[in-house]
Order: structure tokens, then C-alpha cells, then sequence
């Protein structure tokens, strides 16, 4: 039963990216509508099953780590795997529609789409530090040829952009996996972890670390790692963008987390901690402010990510020798964090795709008038929007909620301010969006309405981020689910 | 059996969710459909005013409504009717309805009115939030969503005014909602709780931070209610529609305001708590300097409802004021002033909106001879300026008096001169009004006059002032009568203070 | 004391091809030094008694990225629009 | 000290050398050469300190193997997407945007 | 500032060698854990085949070899997407060599012979599917060079299907794996030996396909873009 779930995560989105391939557009999206049922069907069985008997390690082709490579089951893997299902499907159910299905290339969409949702799989069930690396190098190429789809010039720049600096960071990352292997003689993060308990301290050790979570952090584009973002996000097709900012990013940061959690403790130094968190710090200020002063929607959208990813970044100090219950309250409030960001960004970038589909702009200015004929995909971005600015009851608030506790549970009061602050600044690049929309026009009158369903994914993930909140005590039990170590 | 339907804790579910439903359908309404729009607005207003009234007498009976779940570990989303939450609450539902009649009179044949009408209701059902709030978690949920739904109210009209003035609107609230979030979650850290409680959650010896906390908390909720120096907003957000500075003013965003620091002084820290920490005397102190602040700057405008926006800064301060008094009489003043202010105000706003729309006045100095064109109207205004003034037997004076009372009970005479002085600051720019109003003789045509057949203008429009006019004479007249706002703000006092 | 001494020669070869693959003003030069860095890198996997990875160098490593990045610089030698890139041989 | 030390040393050198042609240079194609010498050198560091502690570790060399796929798999979707950038706009570096520079 | 902007890298990269140096140095002499290589050395037995490398690559660690080909093939979809007519149409490019052409006759199949070794030796010693496709991709450039038309590689299913030939076997078997034995990727007793070499075969085709495709769609034509709302 669970191989065949391992299978149903692992496997079939790539002999779905294999069968797509041999199809064209539209039978790709025939195909996509059953491979995501059976994704959501596994996810979901994963879960119970997980809730059921509690997390464990699965030994691939049954050789135990340190030999093959083990996957690590736990409530965090399956929190993720189920964020995945849900917006990836989201996504593909928004391509299938948003996409001109008679361009020749977009027949290599599915096929790339199906990779990239494997990798995530795999990254959100690795426990070996290489089959990570592998894992993020599938995350990262299927994502560069996603962006740089039938792409003119400017897509170009911004896939070579993104492409080098993924490909930088991947070798930052293993390069560190080098030294740890060295250091430890094993590539199992939880053996690992157990050896890093016994030997605290080692230079080495720490070295590496850094070197593993510096180049990550250009992955996630951590200020001031960033600048490769915000062109590629906002240059894709927006279920493209919607991926990227969702998910795509959280991949390499969901490494660097476990990679913390692991081997912060022991090997991670307090200087570490602040500099993690003051460089997130300064993304959320700094992300905010650039997405104030964008022209184009869609960048402000991108800007946005990079300020809210700065948040997740908060978890390094207040996760770095404090008690166990802040500890917890920290990485509670960072996954809440991660799902909401990714419902509302993805509800955003949709949304934004259907503003710029219905004005013919893609400048923020143009968006005069269109709260009267677009009030759905608008009030979509919306409600999002409300997540981003982490007011209540959404999750981005819960999120907040739970790191101020962390912050000043910890006595580390300053990031709090950095909180409330980043607060204000969402809200002002947000409410810039409406304020456009709520100019009485100046003439432009002939918007032209996306179909329905364009309109209802959008709102059905800002409807989800936004009641997060509401559910954030169940979604955490997801995360808190019991693990044995030797199950 | 029947104490089981009276006590049923989803009547405060279904009190939110009137309007809240009412907002989504109206949303999903094409413009077009006018008449399904009235229907569903009033429908579920009066729907809600039965409900508050059941729940009333429920608590008047001495039950209290309460429903709770976990959203996050240690945070509950807790709705609790007690006899504080249902004094605001009857006063929401009912300028509600009053208000929602007017306002479709007041946009007849404009654009926008699914989004003006669906965020007006979502408006209305965060105001209830807020006074249904069993804690003061979920009262900063509805804090803010009455934030975000009021803006578009605000902006409503689109013009370039009107996103300036929305700017600095979302600007302060939204500012001060994070204050009062900082000050919220390190209250949490501090005393583990947020839940409010007769007396007070807080224990212990006063501390700095808990006086830190305190004064986040109040500049959070000054901020709406317009306490100087966070006023700011109040006068630029005149520029949107009439009903919406109605509610604006005398119901929503500056009440909730009002209502958010008693809630903190007499539920969160505690009467007797605040009073010893030293934290009332200076809030009264700066309560009474805004109260004459906004006094003075009233006078100085020439715009109708500017006037009015400054005379709101002013008089809401009267109910921060008279709970700083830190006495059960000083209490009752300042919650009985919740409510006469807001039927007051309201009165006055649908007035100024009644000359706008009928008359083209804006401003004071064209309203000569408006009586005689607008009786009714020109009559119910003239009850709801001398009831701000105070003169007996109208509602404001009950208030007045109150105060001036509790001011002696608490030893603080000063107080006094400022509700004298006050005073004479209301006669000196309403009296002016009214003068002009009936004793000057018109000279030429009106700016822009509209014909509505033969009342004096639409019948939406003129019945909802004339009966809030009628309401202010009766809760003066009648304060000692069983459910007068007066006797219902004793009743919570004595709740409070003998729990 | 040979091996050693070939090491060192080998390791020192690697840094300096590498070096003179960047600083080199044509880029069919810094292409034709990156090829002669690959059957370096081959060499030296033969000396960490890695033949597997020596014969994937040689094939992959310069082999076939050479002819691709050969191919690659003539055509922008070749020209496609106008060129802002600066530095070409 | 070992000779496979050595080479874990040299395929230091060869990483930040590449790093800082990678910053350092315009050229895309020289990026991509930078970026393919800072591959190498890691390789280096990964067989090299791991057979100085074990001997020769073939499952490190299983992993450069993999390593190499999948850098030349990098290697030529970015040679694709250079040559065909090039030939749309005619440039061949990304031209300084107002914000920062791609890299660390 | 320009000016200064180099010899700042310059230190900043020294400083980097520096710190990693040391971190090289501390973990060179001061290992912990146990070593890896005995563990291969003991399961060896059960892996199928005698070469070390290739035991990891396709048994211990086959899963990272599944999703190392989907990165390959990932690239070769990529490229392929941009491909709009072969590399070599224009006619300056065509060498039309004699020695290229004699080199071609005797080299091609010569190259094909030492392919095929590479493949089949991969379990025994030194060589595998990715040195083998990489003989076989060099071979298909020269005879593209020496203007072979080559028109399976033109984006169609042909190339498709060759492209994914290699990963599509490898899926397959792992499922297979599964339904008769009890894990993915497990091999059963007495299986893996062939296994793997069918394994290792196609992947090597793919492999050789991959590489060619992306040496192929590297040239392009003008093609139209699709940017969002490009046109005000």
C-alpha cells in the first residue's frame, strides 16, 4: 500500500510528463485533468495514512540509507505534498484555459509541468542531501524551460537570468554537500543530524551549512540574491508565474529549513541566525517597497514575493537556541506562512492574468474602470491581497500571529517590528492596485471578459488563504503529526 | 424548552451572518437588478434587527449568548453577547436599516451600486463582529475588516478627492490596526489570554509594560475613534457619499473605535486595574483637549459637513472621556453617549445629505431659507443640533448631565468647566445653522434644486431623519423608562461594577 | 616523489587552463582552453583512480561541450543582429 | 596529506575562480564556461575529500557522474537559450538592470 | 566605482578561498561517521553487477539516476521547444570535406563498436550508458557536421519518442519491480543483471538523443513571442 503511494507521488507525475510529451496541447490537458485527480487522490490517502500510523522513513529499492536513499514521511512532508496538489492543480486547470493551445510550442507544457511537479514531490520526501540536489536541479530546469516557452527576447533574458542563478546556487549547495560528506561520511540527513548531536561545533560542519544555505538562499532570492526574480516571475504566462511563486520557491527554502532544523542547533552559530533573519528583514522591507513603485502588474505581483519570502527567513534566529515552544510557535507560524503565501500568490498571479487578459495591459495605470466590469477577478486579488497584508482571519495573519509570539517569546522584539511594519508596506502596494481599479475611467471601455473558470480558481484559492486562518489549528495538526525514527 | 430557543448561541452566528449573506448576493447581483437589491437589503436588515431584539431581551433576562472554536493553539474565535456588545449591536441594527432606506433613496440612478450596497453590508456585519467580539482576538478581526470594507465606501465615487481622501484613511486605520496588533500579541505573551472578562483579565501589580501595552492598544484604537492627534482622516473621508458619512460617523468606524477602549479599559484591564496604574487620568486629559479641539476647529468651517466631521472628533471623545472618569456614573454617561451620539449624528448627517441631494448645499452659507423649502428636514435638524448642545429635554443633555455628575463623583471638577465650555462651542456653530436655516430670507435660486414630486424630496430620504429627530426627543424625554438607552447603559454598569 | 610531482603539475595546469578560460580576449580562445581544461579534468580523475568519470569527462566534458560551444561561438562570430556584447574574437 | 587532498584544494580554487567569472563577466557564454569551471571544481572537492577519508568511493563517483549530467544538461539548455537570445536581440550579455546583478 | 569593483571580487573571492580552505583543512583531519564505501563493498553481492559505480548508479542510488535523466530530458524538451528548423540548412555551414568524409566511413561505425563496448563492459569496469551515449552523440554531430539531414531529429514524435526511450524504460521497470517484487526499483533475484543492461541500452539511445536534439535546436529562426498583454 504505501509503495504504491510512494509510487502515486514519485513515479506517475513523471510517466505522466512522458506520456504528455508524446501527446499534443490538448490531449496533454485531457491527461493532466486524471494525473491530477490521481495526484490529489494519493495526497490525500498519504495523509491518512501518515494520520493513521504516524511518519517514517521509506527506503527506496529497499536499500536503508546510508547506502540508497530514504525518503523521510512526516505531517511537514505530507502539510507540503498537499499545498502542492491543491495549487498545482489549480495551475494546470487555469493553463488549460488561459493558454493558446494553437502555438506549437505549448505542447511541451504538460510534459514540463509534470516535471517540475515531481521534483517538488521529491523535495518535499528527500532525506538524502544529493537526491535533494538532483531534485532541485529538475525543480529549477523544468522551471527555466517553463518561463522560457515561445518566449521573445525579454523572456529569454529573464529564463537566462533565473537559469544561471539556479544553476549558481545548486553549486553552492553542493558544494557544501561535498564537505558534509566529508565531515560525516554520509549523505542521510538524519544520520547526519544524529552524528552533527555528537560532535557540536566542528568549523567544518559550519562551513558548509553556510555554504548549503547561501546558495539555497539565491534560489529562494533572498535580498539581495533577488534580482533574477521578479523578471521571471512576472514575465511567464501567469499560471507559469503562479507556480513559480508558490511552489518553485518553497522548494529550495523548504531544504534549507529541514537543513536548519537538522544541523542549525549543533552547527549554526548566532551569527548565522541574524544574518538569515536580517537579510529577510530587508527583503520584506525592501521587496515592499519595489513593488510600490512598479509600472507593470505583474511585477508588483513579483515584487511582492521577494518581501514575502523575507518573512520565512525570520525562522533562522527564532528557531536558534531558544526553548522547544517557540521553537514550535517559529516553525508553525513559517508552514502557515508557506501555504498561505502560496494560496494567495498564486490567487494573485491568476488573477493578475485575468486583469491583463481582460484591460490588454499590463500596466497598473490601465486598470482604471475595470472594478466595473471585472469585480470577480478583482475582488480575487483582492481577498489575497488581504492574506499578503496579514490581516485576520487569513493565514498570512495566523502566520504573523504566530511569529510575533515567537519574536517576543524569544525577547528578540526587533523583528517584530519588522513584522508590522512589512505589514503596512503589503498594504500599500495592495491598496495602489485597487485605488487604479477604483478610478472612474478615463474612456477605456472595452474590456474583454475570461471565461468562468478563469475567474473561479483564482477565488477559490484566495477564498482557501483567507480561511486558513479559520483552520490554522487543523492544518498545523497535519504538520505536528508524530514521526518514529525507526518506523 | 423555551429557555433553550431564547439562549440558542447561533442567533449571534445568524446576527453576523444577515448581513454578511446579504453582502455576497448582493455582490452576485447583475447592477441592474434594483428592486431584488432594496428587497434583500432591507430584508436582511429588519431580519437583523428581530434578531438583536430577541437576543436583547435574552440578555436582559440575564442569559448570555456565547460560541467559541480554536483557530490557532491558545487563540479562540469567540462571539459572546453580553449587555455591552448588545448596546452596540441594537444601535448598528437599528441606524442599519435606517441608513441602508436612505441610502437607496440617496443613490437612485447612480453607477456602482452592487459594489456600493455589497461592501455597505459587509460594513454593517463587521460592526456587529465587533460588537458580538468575545475576545479581543476576534474583535481585531472585525477591526479590520471594518477597515477594508469601509474603504471602497469611501472611494466610492472615484474621483481624485475621493482616493486622496481614501488614502489617508487606509494609511491611518491601517497603521493603527498594526499598533493595536503589536499591542495585542505582547499582551498575549504577557498574561496568555485575550479573552474579555467583567474586571478585567489583568492581574498583578501595574508594570511599565503593561502600561506599554495600554497606550499600543488605545493609539491603535484612537485612530478610529478619531482621538487628536489621530483624527487626521475624519474630515477628508467627507468626501463620500452622505449615507456613508452617516454610518461612518455615528455608527461604524468611529464608534467601533470608542467602543474598542471600553472594551480595553473595563474588560481587558480593568476599571479599578487602569485607574491604579495611573493610564485613565491621562487619556481623560487628552479626551477633554479633543473634545475642545474639535469644538474650535468646527467653528472655522464653512463646509456643511465638515462642521459636522469636526463636531463627531469632538463629541466622541465625550465617551472616552466619561469612562476615564473611572467611576460606575462616568461610565454610564460615556456609554450612554454611545448611543445618543450616533442617533444624533446620524440625524444630522442625513440632513446635510437631504440639502445636498434636494438643494445642491454644500456649504453654510448658502442654506438661507432652506427652512421654510424643507420643514421636515429643517425641523429634524434642528432637534439634533440642540440635542448635541445639550439643552433638556433631549437626549444629549442626559449625557451631559451624566457626566457632569459622574465628573463630581470622581472628584474631577475641571471636567466640568470642559463640558460647559464644550457646550458653548456646539451653540456657537449650530446655533448659526439654525439661524440661518429659519430666520433668513432666501435670495435667489437654489444651486442645484431637484423636484421630487410632492414632499419636500424623496420619501427614502426624509422618513429616516424625521424618525431618528422623533427618536432623539423620546430617549431624552423617556431616559428613565426600562430598555432607554440610559436605563440599559445603568444596567451594564451594574453588571460591571456587581458582576 | 613523481606522483607527487605530477599532482602538483596536473593541479597547478587545472588552475591556470581555468584562469586563462576567463581572462582570455577571444572567446573561440577561452573555448579552446575550456576544451583542454576538460582532458585535464579527465587526466586528473585517471590520477583519483576514477575511470568512469574520466571517460564521461572526456566524452561529455569536452568532447561534447566543446563541440557545442564551438559551434555556439561561430555563430556569434557569424553575427545574428546588433551587437552590444562586446568581447568577441 | 594526500594526493586526493590536493585535488579537493585545486577544486577549490577552480570553484571560486569560476565564481568570480561568473560575476566578474558579461559575456554570456563566458558565464557559462565560469559556471561549468565552478562544476568541475566541486566535483573535485566531492571525490577528493571524500576518497582522502575512505579510499576510492565509488559512491561518489556515481554522484560526479550523475553531477555531469547533469551539468551539461544545464550547459546546453543555456547554450540553446543564448544562442537563440542572441539571435532575437542581438545581445550577448544581460545588460545591467536597475536592480542587482544575477548571482551572489 | 567600477574602478574598484574588480579588485573588491578579487578580495571578496580571496577571502572565500580562504574560509573554505580552512573548512577543507578542519574536515580533512577531523572526519567523523562511518565510511561508505565498506557498505557498498558488502551489499555488492546482491546488486547485479560486479562494477562498483555502476552498482550505486543503477541499484543503491537508482532513483537518483531516474530523475538525472528526467533533467536531461527536461533540457532536450526545453531546447526542442525553441527549435524551428535544423541547425545546419544554411548552406555555409555544410562541410563538404573529403577528409571529413573518409573520416566519416571509418570512423562512424568504429564509433558505434565502441559505444556498444562501453555498454556492455559498464558492468564489469570502467564505462556505462552515459559515456556510451556521449560516443554515440559525438558520432551523430560529425555526420551532421558532415551534412547527414538527419530528420528524425526534427521535432516530431519520432525524436519524441527517442528522447524519452531510456527514461520511459527505466519508469517502466521500476513499476514493474513493484507489481511482482515488493519495492520500487528493487530488482528481483537473479533479475538485475539483464535488467539493468536493457536499462543501460536505452538510456544510452536517449542519452545520444538528448544530447544531438539539443545540439540541433541550439540555432534558431525568428519566431514570434507571447508575452502577456505586450501590446500597449
Amino acid at each position: 500500500m504505501m509503495a504504491w503511494l510512494m509510487a502515486g507521488l514519485l513515479f506517475t507525475p513523471l510517466a505522466w510528463a512522458v506520456m504528455s510529451l508524446m501527446a499534443g496541447f490538448r490531449a496533454g490537458w485531457r491527461l493532466a485533468w486524471l494525473g491530477m485527480a490521481v495526484q490529489g487522490l494519493v495526497s490525500v490517502l498519504l495523509w491518512l495514512a501518515i494520520a493513521d500510523q504516524g511518519g517514517f522513513y521509506y527506503a527506496l529499492g529497499d536499500w536503508p540509507a546510508p547506502l540508497g536513499i530514504e525518503l523521510r514521511v512526516d505531517g511537514l512532508a505530507v502539510t507540503f505534498i498537499l499545498l502542492t496538489a491543491t495549487v498545482a492543480t489549480a495551475c494546470g486547470l487555469h493553463a488549460g484555459v488561459y493558454l493558446d493551445p494553437d502555438k506549437p510550442w505549448q505542447r511541451y507544457f504538460w510534459p514540463l509541468f509534470w516535471f517540475l511537479w515531481a521534483g517538488l514531490n521529491a523535495v518535499w520526501l528527500g532525506a538524502d542531501l544529493f537526491n535533494l540536489y538532483v531534485g532541485l536541479e529538475l525543480i529549477s530546469l523544468s522551471a527555466v524551460g517553463l518561463v522560457a516557452l515561445g518566449g521573445a527576447g525579454d523572456a529569454l533574458r529573464a529564463s537566462l537570468r533565473y537559469l544561471l542563478a539556479a544553476l549558481v546556487g545548486s553549486l553552492f549547495y553542493l558544494l557544501g554537500v561535498a564537505l558534509i560528506y566529508g565531515q560525516f561520511g554520509t549523505l542521510s540527513l538524519g544520520g547526519v543530524a544524529q552524528l552533527a548531536e555528537d560532535h557540536t561545533a566542528l568549523a567544518g560542519a559550519g562551513i558548509a551549512l553556510a555554504l548549503m544555505l547561501a546558495g539555497l538562499a539565491l534560489k529562494t532570492a533572498l535580498f539581495p540574491l533577488h534580482g533574477w526574480l521578479p523578471p521571471a516571475h512576472g514575465i511567464a504566462p501567469s499560471p507559469v508565474s503562479a507556480l513559480l511563486s508558490a511552489l518553485v520557491l518553497k522548494a529550495s527554502f523548504y531544504i534549507a529549513a529541514r537543513l536548519w532544523l537538522a544541523l542549525g542547533e549543533t552547527q549554526g552559530s548566532y551569527g548565522v541566525a541574524q544574518l538569515a533573519g536580517a537579510l529577510g528583514a530587508a527583503a520584506v522591507l525592501w521587496g515592499s517597497w519595489m513593488a510600490c513603485l512598479q509600472p507593470r502588474l505583474k511585477q508588483v505581483v513579483a515584487y511582492s514575493t521577494v518581501a514575502q519570502v523575507g518573512y520565512l527567513f525570520l525562522l533562522f534566529p527564532l528557531t536558534w537556541q531558544v526553548s522547544d515552544q517557540i521553537s514550535q510557535q517559529a516553525q508553525e507560524g513559517m508552514t502557515l506562512q508557506v501555504i498561505s503565501h502560496a494560496l494567495a500568490k498564486a490567487a494573485m498571479f491568476l488573477a493578475a492574468g485575468n486583469l491583463v487578459l481582460s484591460t490588454g495591459s499590463s500596466k497598473v495605470e490601465d486598470l482604471a474602470g475595470v472594478g466595473r466590469f471585472l469585480p470577480f477577478s478583482l475582488f480575487s486579488f483582492g481577498l489575497a491581497g488581504v492574506s499578503l497584508m496579514s490581516l485576520p482571519p487569513s493565514g498570512g495573519f495566523a502566520a504573523k500571529w504566530l511569529l510575533l509570539q515567537a519574536t517576543i517569546g524569544s525577547g528578540q522584539w526587533w523583528w517584530a517590528l519588522v513584522l508590522i511594519a512589512g505589514g503596512l508596506l503589503s498594504a500599500a502596494y495592495v491598496f495602489r492596485i485597487y485605488r487604479a481599479s477604483f478610478q472612474e475611467a478615463s474612456g477605456q471601455d472595452d474590456f474583454h471578459h475570461p471565461p468562468r473558470r478563469l475567474e473561479a480558481i483564482p477565488m477559490a484559492l484566495a477564498l482557501l488563504s483567507l480561511g486558513l486562518g479559520l483552520a490554522g489549528e487543523p492544518v498545523l495538526a497535519i504538520m505536528g503529526l508524530p514521526f518514529e525514527e525507526d518506523g | 424548552m423555551a429557555e433553550d430557543f431564547w439562549l440558542n448561541p447561533w442567533l449571534l452566528v445568524m446576527a453576523l451572518a444577515t448581513s454578511m449573506v446579504a453582502a455576497l448576493g448582493i455582490f452576485m447581483l447583475p447592477e441592474e437588478r434594483h428592486g431584488l437589491r432594496t428587497t434583500l437589503n432591507l430584508g436582511a436588515a429588519a431580519l437583523k434587527l428581530v434578531l438583536v431584539i430577541v437576543m436583547v431581551w435574552g440578555v436582559f433576562q440575564g442569559l448570555e449568548y456565547q460560541l467559541s472554536f480554536t483557530m490557532l493553539p491558545g487563540i479562540e474565535f469567540e462571539l459572546k453577547a453580553d449587555s455591552l456588545s448588545m448596546m452596540f449591536a441594537g444601535l448598528s441594527s437599528v441606524l442599519w436599516l435606517l441608513t441602508t432606506a436612505y441610502a437607496v433613496g440617496y443613490l437612485e440612478n447612480s453607477p456602482n451600486r452592487s459594489r456600493f450596497f455589497g461592501f455597505f453590508s459587509l460594513c454593517v456585519a463587521s460592526t456587529t463582529g465587533i460588537a458580538l467580539a468575545g475576545n479581543l482576538f476576534t474583535f481585531f478581526l472585525f477591526y479590520e475588516m471594518l477597515t477594508l470594507s469601509t474603504y471602497p465606501l469611501v472611494v466610492h465615487r472615484g474621483t481624485a478627492k475621493a482616493l486622496k481622501a481614501g488614502r489617508s484613511y487606509i494609511i491611518y486605520t491601517l497603521s493603527g490596526g498594526a499598533v493595536f496588533l503589536l499591542g495585542m500579541a505582547w499582551l498575549y505573551a504577557e498574561t496568555g489570554t485575550l479573552d474579555f472578562a467583567p474586571g478585567g483579565v489583568v492581574e498583578g501589580e501595574p508594570t511599565p509594560v503593561l502600561a506599554a501595552i495600554f497606550v499600543l492598544l488605545v493609539a491603535g484604537l484612537g485612530v478610529k475613534a478619531a482621538l487628536f492627534p489621530l483624527h487626521g482622516w475624519l474630515p477628508q473621508a467627507m468626501v463620500a457619499p452622505a449615507p456613508v458619512s452617516a454610518l461612518l460617523h455615528a455608527v461604524a468606524v468611529v464608534k467601533a473605535g470608542a467602543f474598542g477602549i471600553v472594551r480595553v479599559i473595563s474588560d481587558v484591564f480593568g476599571m479599578g486595574f487602569a485607574n491604579e496604574a495611573g493610564l485613565l487620568l491621562p487619556l481623560a486629559g487628552l479626551a477633554a483637549f479633543t473634545i475642545l479641539f474639535g469644538s474650535v476647529r468646527a467653528l472655522f468651517q464653512q463646509d456643511l459637513k465638515r462642521r459636522l466631521a469636526y463636531s463627531t472628533i469632538s463629541q466622541v471623545s465625550y465617551i472616552i472621556l466619561g469612562i476615564c472618569l473611572a467611576g460606575p456614573l462616568g461610565m454610564v454617561g460615556g456609554l450612554v453617549h454611545l448611543l445618543h451620539q450616533g442617533i444624533m449624528k446620524i440625524t444630522l448627517f442625513f440632513c446635510a445629505g437631504n440639502y445636498a441631494e434636494t438643494l445642491g448645499v454644500h456649504r453654510i452659507d448658502e442654506l438661507d431659507g432652506a427652512g421654510p423649502r424643507m420643514p421636515a428636514t429643517s425641523v429634524a435638524f434642528t432637534i439634533g443640533a440642540f440635542g448635541m448642545i445639550g439643552t433638556p429635554p433631549l437626549a444629549g443633555f442626559i449625557t451631559k448631565w451624566t457626566l457632569g455628575l459622574g465628573s463630581l463623583e470622581a472628584e474631577l471638577p475641571w471636567v466640568v468647566a470642559v463640558l460647559l465650555a464644550s457646550s458653548i462651542l456646539n451653540a456657537a456653530y449650530f446655533l448659526p445653522i439654525v439661524h440661518r436655516l429659519w430666520f433668513r430670507a432666501r435670495s435667489d435660486a437654489w444651486p442645484e434644486e431637484v423636484r421630487w414630486g410632492r414632499l419636500e424630496t424623496l420619501s427614502w430620504l426624509l422618513w429616516p431623519p424625521v424618525l431618528t429627530a422623533v427618536a432623539v426627543v423620546l430617549i431624552g424625554v423617556f431616559a428613565a423608562v426600562p430598555f432607554s438607552p440610559l436605563s440599559w447603559a445603568e444596567l451594564v454598569v451594574n453588571r460591571e461594577y456587581r458582576p | 616523489m613523481t606522483a607527487w610531482l605530477l599532482d602538483g603539475l596536473l593541479a597547478g595546469m587545472l588552475v591556470v587552463t581555468a584562469v586563462s578560460v576567463l581572462v582570455s580576449q577571444s572567446l573561440f580562445r577561452a573555448v579552446v582552453m575550456f576544451i583542454a581544461f576538460g582532458m585535464l579534468m579527465a587526466l586528473a580523475w585517471m590520477r583519483l583512480q576514477a575511470p568512469d568519470i574520466a571517460l564521461a569527462e572526456a566524452a561529455i566534458g569536452a568532447g561534447l561541450t566543446g563541440v557545442l560551444l564551438l559551434d555556439a561561438v561561430a555563430h556569434f562570430r557569424r553575427g545574428g543582429g546588433t551587437d552590444s556584447g562586446g568581447d568577441q574574437g | 596529506m594526500t594526493p586526493h587532498l590536493l585535488y579537493a584544494f585545486t577544486g577549490l580554487l577552480l570553484f571560486v575562480t569560476g565564481l568570480f567569472g561568473m560575476i566578474a563577466l558579461d559575456h554570456l557564454l563566458r558565464k557559462l564556461l565560469a559556471l561549468n569551471l565552478m562544476g568541475s571544481g566541486t566535483f573535485l572537492v566531492l571525490v577528493g575529500l571524500a576518497q582522502h577519508r575512505n579510499g576510492v568511493d565509488p559512491v561518489v563517483q556515481a554522484l560526479v557522474l550523475t553531477g555531469i549530467v547533469v551539468a551539461i544538461a544545464a550547459t546546453a539548455l543555456g547554450l540553446v537559450l543564448i544562442r537563440r537570445y542572441y539571435h532575437l536581440s542581438g545581445r550577448s550579455s544581460l545588460e545591467p538592470d536597475t536592480n542587482d546583478e544575477a548571482g551572489p | 566605482m567600477r574602478r574598484w569593483a574588480t579588485p573588491s571580487l578579487l578580495a571578496v573571492c580571496f577571502a572565500l578561498v580562504c574560509v573554505l580552505g580552512l573548512g577543507l583543512w578542519s574536515i580533512a583531519f577531523d572526519p567523523v561517521g562511518k565510511s561508505l564505501p565498506e557498505r557498498v563493498r558488502d551489499a555488492m553481492g546482491s546488486s547485479g553487477v560486479d562494477h562498483p559505480v555502476t552498482a550505486v548508479l543503477l541499484n543503491f542510488r537508482s532513483y537518483d539516476t531516474l530523475l538525472e535523466i528526467g533533467v536531461l530530458v527536461i533540457a532536450a524538451i526545453a531546447g526542442i521547444s525553441m527549435a524551428r528548423l535544423p541547425s545546419l540548412e544554411d548552406p555555409a555551414f555544410r562541410t563538404h570535406d573529403a577528409l571529413l568524409g573518409a573520416l566519416q566511413r571509418w570512423f562512424v561505425p568504429l564509433m558505434w563498436l565502441v559505444a556498444g563496448y562501453l555498454v556492455w563492459a559498464g558492468a564489469k569496469q570502467p564505462g556505462g550508458a552515459f559515456q556510451a551515449g556521449a560516443v554515440l552523440a559525438a558520432t551523430g554531430v560529425l555526420m551532421r557536421l558532415g551534412g547527414m539531414p538527419m530528420d528524425f531529429l526534427q521535432p516530431g514524435r519520432l525524436l519524441r519518442v527517442g528522447l524519452v526511450l531510456g527514461f520511459a524504460v527505466f519508469l517502466l521497470v521500476a513499476f514493474v519491480t513493484a507489481l511482482v517484487g515488493d519495492a520500487f526499483l528493487a530488482y528481483p533475484e537473479g533479475m538485475a543483471k539483464s535488467l539493468i543492461l536493457l536499462i543501460e541500452v536505452s538510456l544510452t539511445l536517449s542519452i545520444a538523443m538528448v544530447l544531438l536534439s539539443l545540439f540541433v535546436a541550439a540555432p534558431v529562426t525568428d519566431a514570434t513571442g507571447n508575452q502577456e498583454g505586450g501590446h500597449r
